[in-house]
């Protein structure tokens, strides 16, 4: 049996074993947002949080990174493209939702013919301890997207909350050697397992929404011109806010910075989003996705249509984060569910035709 | 793994006024390093990210032909950040080159057809590559007759002056140049592009045209090719959208779930009309 | 203060039946008000054309959004695409609405034929972002209002907070509450509305303790409220006058400022956008209220508003007599800041 | 990853005062009409004042839109002049008035968001007071020195 027992009292000693070897990210409460920090003390992490504001999608895919840095050295130009630092990132108590949204990611950036090593690169260096989710919000739909509240596929090592102690299932092998180091884990009870295992039916059970996301793809496709993506959109203010707390979300923008004194400068990406008026701007001034409408649709459709289409996942992993934070509450769910009745609608009607 | 962000550098071998009001320059790169140029293997309609170090990078259409050996040329409109920087450059300043990228024009599924070649305006570079392409005397024989309709504002404009008298001179290519407006000492066709493809495009069988250009070029262009019999396969198309990765990253020229600059920029008229109306 | 959710009912009732008026009239052609959120502390913008559709309009004290920018035909699909007809668009409107709207028309961003404000005495919006800060992550499932007091429910909690500890700092100073009427906008005002005389002076006492504060303590306070700044935009998005069509942050011929999240780039994000609307913004707060990190630009609201006032005397939606202080200017304008010689 | 580090907000103006060779970079936008003469004037007159200015000309004082002294600041300048005709004697009429309230919420705003208030200044000098502009600029380097290097906006490498 490869379970363990980590007890909450002794989060100092893990912290302590792991910071040697990783650079160690946790959930920290910071003016009153939950996000996940480099923790340079283990008493600062929160424990009982529900999850971050910023997905930790910042760790492997930063809201700045550089791409390469360049030098002038004369006539010669110096390019350092090693820019992604060698250190391995340890990040405690990711949610599954969000981790899975890691495995989202990595095959988007992994796919098609160009990969993106800085991400891969990133992504290789972390690993995940992920803490099940005990008690989901109303606004999570975790289980409508192929994932649920504690998932453990996505992480290197799963932790489930049994109030006192955390029980510490190892996953990945990246998650088993991390285990095996810490020898002084106790061993977990076939106790402890079934307690896990109900806290994960219950949680489960706890999600209210459920949406339904079963050959919507095709559907959304169909009815690209519908009147409903006009109806849904005029509230939307085209904020970056649902895109930019999205953690699957990872456009981005490159820009140059030159330091013009000293003759060096650096390539750098930054996040981005298509609801921006700028993002499909042409010089000509053309806007293929001129209005709100355009805009905002793109958005849906990239996680409920392109996504599935691509890749055969939902590029959403239900963490209700835009709707929670929405700032004129234009909630996903409403949408998904207008289009849903719909398509029951017009199903009927071929019933009946 | 080598990072995918970071261009090759080149030099600015030559630089070429192309047009009377000097915006448009045709710019000739080597390569600083041997291998560099020997991993750039393109074909015509392919792309690159120009950069210029500190000033930003954009996506170019390679305007040389593959069987032009030892430098690539790239025909730049004054426009943005980086094209205004382009055009401020001088001979033997550096630029990075990150390439080739899309799929350009489909040369091998070509072979054996009759070409209709349709520009207008600036967006002839791609074309002009490969028009040179085919002409090459490797190639010339794996392709049927090849027209070249290529229109402009005003004669000013016409870009490779040199290369369309070369072109004329040689009797296995038909060159048709138009000028919206008559011009004093105009020799070729009057009017805009669409009418002329009616009068001089050959018939539809075994036929593929190539059409590039402005918007309302494209539009009228397809449906006078609709007419002449064209199908939506034997429409070549070749698309502009901005861009900032060119390697399906970065997210913004998506057309429903196509990326241009991966999946493009060249479609077909079929493909098109089963992509949602976002270019 | 006696009873908020009495006073709330009000006001619902009162605009309901001010916008079934309207319609029955056929005074207006569309009503944009504040809906009903699908979370507790939220109210959703809603479009109603019709009648029926009127008891969807409520009130609450999370009704911040600024409803004057969904007039604005750049921002708005559905307008710009029906700009010919001409119509006639009612807009719930609190005080701070109200003067968008006229700031708007002086602008010539909307005309005044084709809106009609629909007044209503506002009793304050409540910070969303500081009830949430106090339950950590927790759900909160439902507010209530009792009394003086607001009744934050979740799961497993209750708490009782004071409706005033959490009124946005903006609404504690605010000294419009309902639209300011004036001869030339008497016309495009139903409903509730104050005489522009009757409105009190404002003190700025609120900013003051900030403005003696030295420069060092002033950089490190806004740095630190402003770091978490994620650069989404929501508060130049929900800014009624944030309508420009290439925003400076985006403008790149030449670039002026860059995107990244370097602490001074954010800043002068912040203080250009502040600059921008100075002399036009009307303290709605949409903009803190829109941070999805709930990031309080309020104190610099308020200095916007001390500048103008003190500087030009000015306050921003009155009327449409008087001229923007940036679009004009005086012979005799203060000039204290100038250098002079010892 | 926020680049963002506590220890970044913290902003030591003071580090430099040790170097007592250290010599501000002020960048001054003078109107072509009457303050560059004034600086001209200055010049020809042999006037002494620090080397310390660079000086761009522009058509008007109305012609420096706030961005080019944020810009400066961003771009590692320690202090800014914006220098133009005295009110009533622009060129084009009314532009030092026009620009005057810009400046005036500009430099309100800077000192808000805590710049130090003495690293931007605006004034007038017509095209005879080279003098004026001399002891301006002695002035404001004088001021710009005792504040060091300017750090707040400078981007960081």
């Amino acid at each position: 049996m490869s379970e363990r027992i980590l007890k909450k009292e002794d989060i100092n000693k893990f912290y302590e074993a792991a910071s040697k070897t990783y650079k160690f990210y946790g959930p920290v409460r910071e003016k009153g947002n939950i996000i996940f920090k480099e923790i340079s003390n283990p008493e600062d992490l929160v424990l009982d949080y529900f999850n971050s504001k910023i997905p930790p999608k910042e760790i492997v895919l930063p809201r700045t990174e550089t791409l390469f840095e360049y030098e002038m050295k004369g006539n010669d130009i110096i390019i350092n493209d090693d820019v992604v630092p060698d250190e391995k990132v340890l990040l405690f108590g990711i949610r599954p939702c969000d981790a899975y949204s890691f495995t989202l990611l990595e095959t988007f950036f992994k796919e098609g013919k160009y990969q993106d090593d800085l991400f891969i690169k990133r992504r290789k260096n972390t690993t995940l301890i992920g803490i099940g989710c005990n008690e989901p919000k109303s606004t999570c739909f975790c289980t409508s997207v192929n994932t649920h509240p504690h998932d453990k596929e996505n992480v290197d090592v799963f932790l489930t909350d049994l109030k006192d102690k955390y029980l510490v299932v190892p996953i990945s092998e990246k998650g088993k050697d991390l285990v095996k180091d810490l020898n002084w884990l106790e061993k977990a009870t076939e106790k402890d397992l079934e307690k896990a295992l109900k806290l994960s039916e219950t949680a489960e059970l706890s999600i209210k929404t459920k949406l339904d996301l079963k050959d919507l793809h095709e559907f959304l496709m169909k009815n690209f011109n519908s009147e409903l993506w006009k109806e849904s959109s005029q509230s939307c203010i085209g904020c970056g806010t649902c895109a930019f707390l999205c953690p699957t979300c990872s456009c981005f923008d490159v820009i140059d910075e030159e330091d013009k004194y000293n003759n060096r400068g650096r390539r750098v990406r930054v996040w981005d989003t298509c609801q921006f008026c700028i993002y499909t701007l042409h010089t000509s001034g053309h806007n293929p996705r001129p209005g709100r409408i355009q805009r905002f649709r793109n958005r849906i459709l990239h996680k409920f249509s392109y996504y599935p289409i691509k890749q055969g996942l939902i590029g959403c992993v239900g963490c209700g984060r835009c709707i929670q934070y929405c700032p004129v509450n234009n909630d996903l769910r409403k949408i998904i569910n207008k289009f849903n009745e719909l398509k029951n609608k017009e199903k009927e009607e071929m019933v009946v035709a | 793994m080598p990072n995918p962000y970071v261009p090759k550098l080149t030099t600015i071998k030559s630089i070429k006024a192309e047009n009377k009001v000097n915006d448009i320059k045709t710019f000739e790169l080597v390569f600083k390093k041997e291998e560099d140029l020997k991993e750039f293997n393109y074909i015509p309609g392919q792309f690159a990210e120009l950069s210029l170090l500190g000033k930003g990078e954009c996506p170019i259409g390679i305007a040389s032909s593959p069987t032009e050996e030892g430098s690539i040329k790239f025909t730049i409109k004054k426009m943005g950040t980086v094209t205004t920087a382009f055009h401020e450059c001088e001979k033997g300043q550096v630029v990075g080159v990150r390439g080739p990228l899309g799929n350009g024009w489909p040369v091998e599924d070509m072979k054996g057809k009759n070409i209709v070649i349709i520009g207008g305006g600036f967006a002839f570079s791609t074309l002009r590559s490969l028009t040179e392409y085919l002409l090459d005397d490797k190639n010339r024989k794996n392709y049927g007759d090849i027209t070249v309709i290529y229109g402009n504002r005003d004669s000013g404009e016409v870009l490779y002056k040199e290369d369309l008298e070369r072109w004329q001179k040689r009797d296995d290519i038909q060159v048709v140049l138009t000028i919206d407006r008559e011009e004093e000492g105009w020799n070729g066709k009057v009017g805009f592009v669409a009418p002329i493809v009616k009068e001089v495009a050959p018939s539809s069988d075994n036929a593929v045209a190539l059409v590039c250009g402005p918007p309302i070029m494209i539009k009228t262009t397809i449906a006078v090719l609709e007419e002449l019999k064209f199908k939506d396969e034997q429409i070549l198309n070749s698309l502009e959208m901005r861009m900032k990765c060119g390697i399906g990253k970065c997210g913004r020229c998506n057309i429903g779930d196509k990326y241009v600059c991966v999946d493009g920029p060249v479609f077909s008229l079929a493909e098109l009309k089963q992509m949602p109306n976002e270019y | 203060m006696s009873n908020i959710q009495k006073e709330n009912e009000e006001i619902e009732r009162f605009i309901r039946e001010v916008s079934r008026d309207l319609f029955k009239e056929n005074k207006v052609d569309l009503i944009i008000g504040y809906g009903k959120g699908s979370i507790p502390f939220n109210t959703t913008p809603i479009f109603i054309s019709e009648e029926n559709d009127i008891d969807k309009l409520i009130w609450n004290n999370f009704c911040y959004i600024n409803l004057s920018r969904y007039l604005l035909p750049s921002l708005n699909d559905f307008i710009r695409e029906n700009k010919d007809k001409n119509l006639k668009i009612g807009v719930i409107s609190k005080g701070c609405t109200a003067r968008s709207i006229i700031q708007l028309i002086i602008e010539n961003q909307i005309k005044p034929e084709n809106v009609v404000i629909i007044g209503m005495e506002c009793n304050g919006i409540l910070n969303r972002k500081k009830i949430e800060k106090e339950f950590g992550d927790l759900e909160i499932t439902d507010i209530l209002i009792n009394g003086d007091n607001i009744i934050v429910k979740g799961d497993k909690f209750e708490k009782e907070l004071a409706f005033n500890d959490y009124l946005s700092e903006l609404c504690k100073a605010c000294k419009i509450r309902a639209p300011p009427i004036s001869s030339k906008v008497s016309d495009i005002i139903v409903g509730k509305s104050q005489e522009v005389s009757s409105i009190e002076e404002d003190d700025f006492s609120d900013i003051s303790e900030f403005e003696s504060k030295s420069s060092e303590e002033k950089w490190a306070h806004i740095s630190e409220l402003l770091k978490d700044c994620t650069r989404c935009y929501a508060c130049r998005e929900a800014c009624p006058f944030c309508y420009c069509n290439l925003c400076f942050i985006d403008q790149n011929l030449p670039t002026w400022f860059s995107k990244t999240s370097n602490l001074g780039e954010i800043v002068i994000f912040h203080m250009i956008r502040a600059l921008h609307v100075a002399g036009r913004c009307v303290a709605c707060g949409a903009c803190s209220n829109a941070c999805p990190m709930g990031i309080d630009l309020t104190i610099i609201t308020r200095k916007l508003e001390k500048i103008v006032k003190e500087r030009f005397d000015f306050t921003a939606g009155l009327d449409l007599d008087t001229l923007p202080p940036m679009m004009t200017f005086k012979m005799d304008d203060k000039e204290e800041f100038m250098l002079e010689e010892d | 990853m926020n680049e963002i580090k506590n220890e970044d907000l913290k902003v030591n103006v003071h580090e430099a005062e040790s170097n007592e060779e250290w010599e501000p970079k002020i960048i001054a936008f003078l109107c072509n009409w009457c303050s560059y003469a004034g600086a001209d004037l200055a010049g020809v007159s042999r006037i002494q004042y620090p080397p310390s200015i660079r000086i761009v000309r522009v058509p008007c004082s109305g012609r420096v839109n706030p961005f080019f002294i944020v810009k400066s600041l961003t771009d590692g300048w320690d202090g800014v002049i914006v220098s133009g005709c005295h009110p009533g004697d622009c060129h084009y009429i009314s532009g030092n008035l026009v620009a005057r309230r810009r400046f005036a919420i500009l430099k309100d705003l800077l000192e808000f968001f805590g710049i130090e208030r003495d690293r931007v200044h605006f004034m007038w000098a017509s095209a005879a007071e080279g003098e004026r502009f001399a002891k301006l600029v002695t002035k404001v380097t004088k001021l710009v020195k005792g504040f060091g290097p300017n750090k707040k906006f400078v981007k960081k490498w």
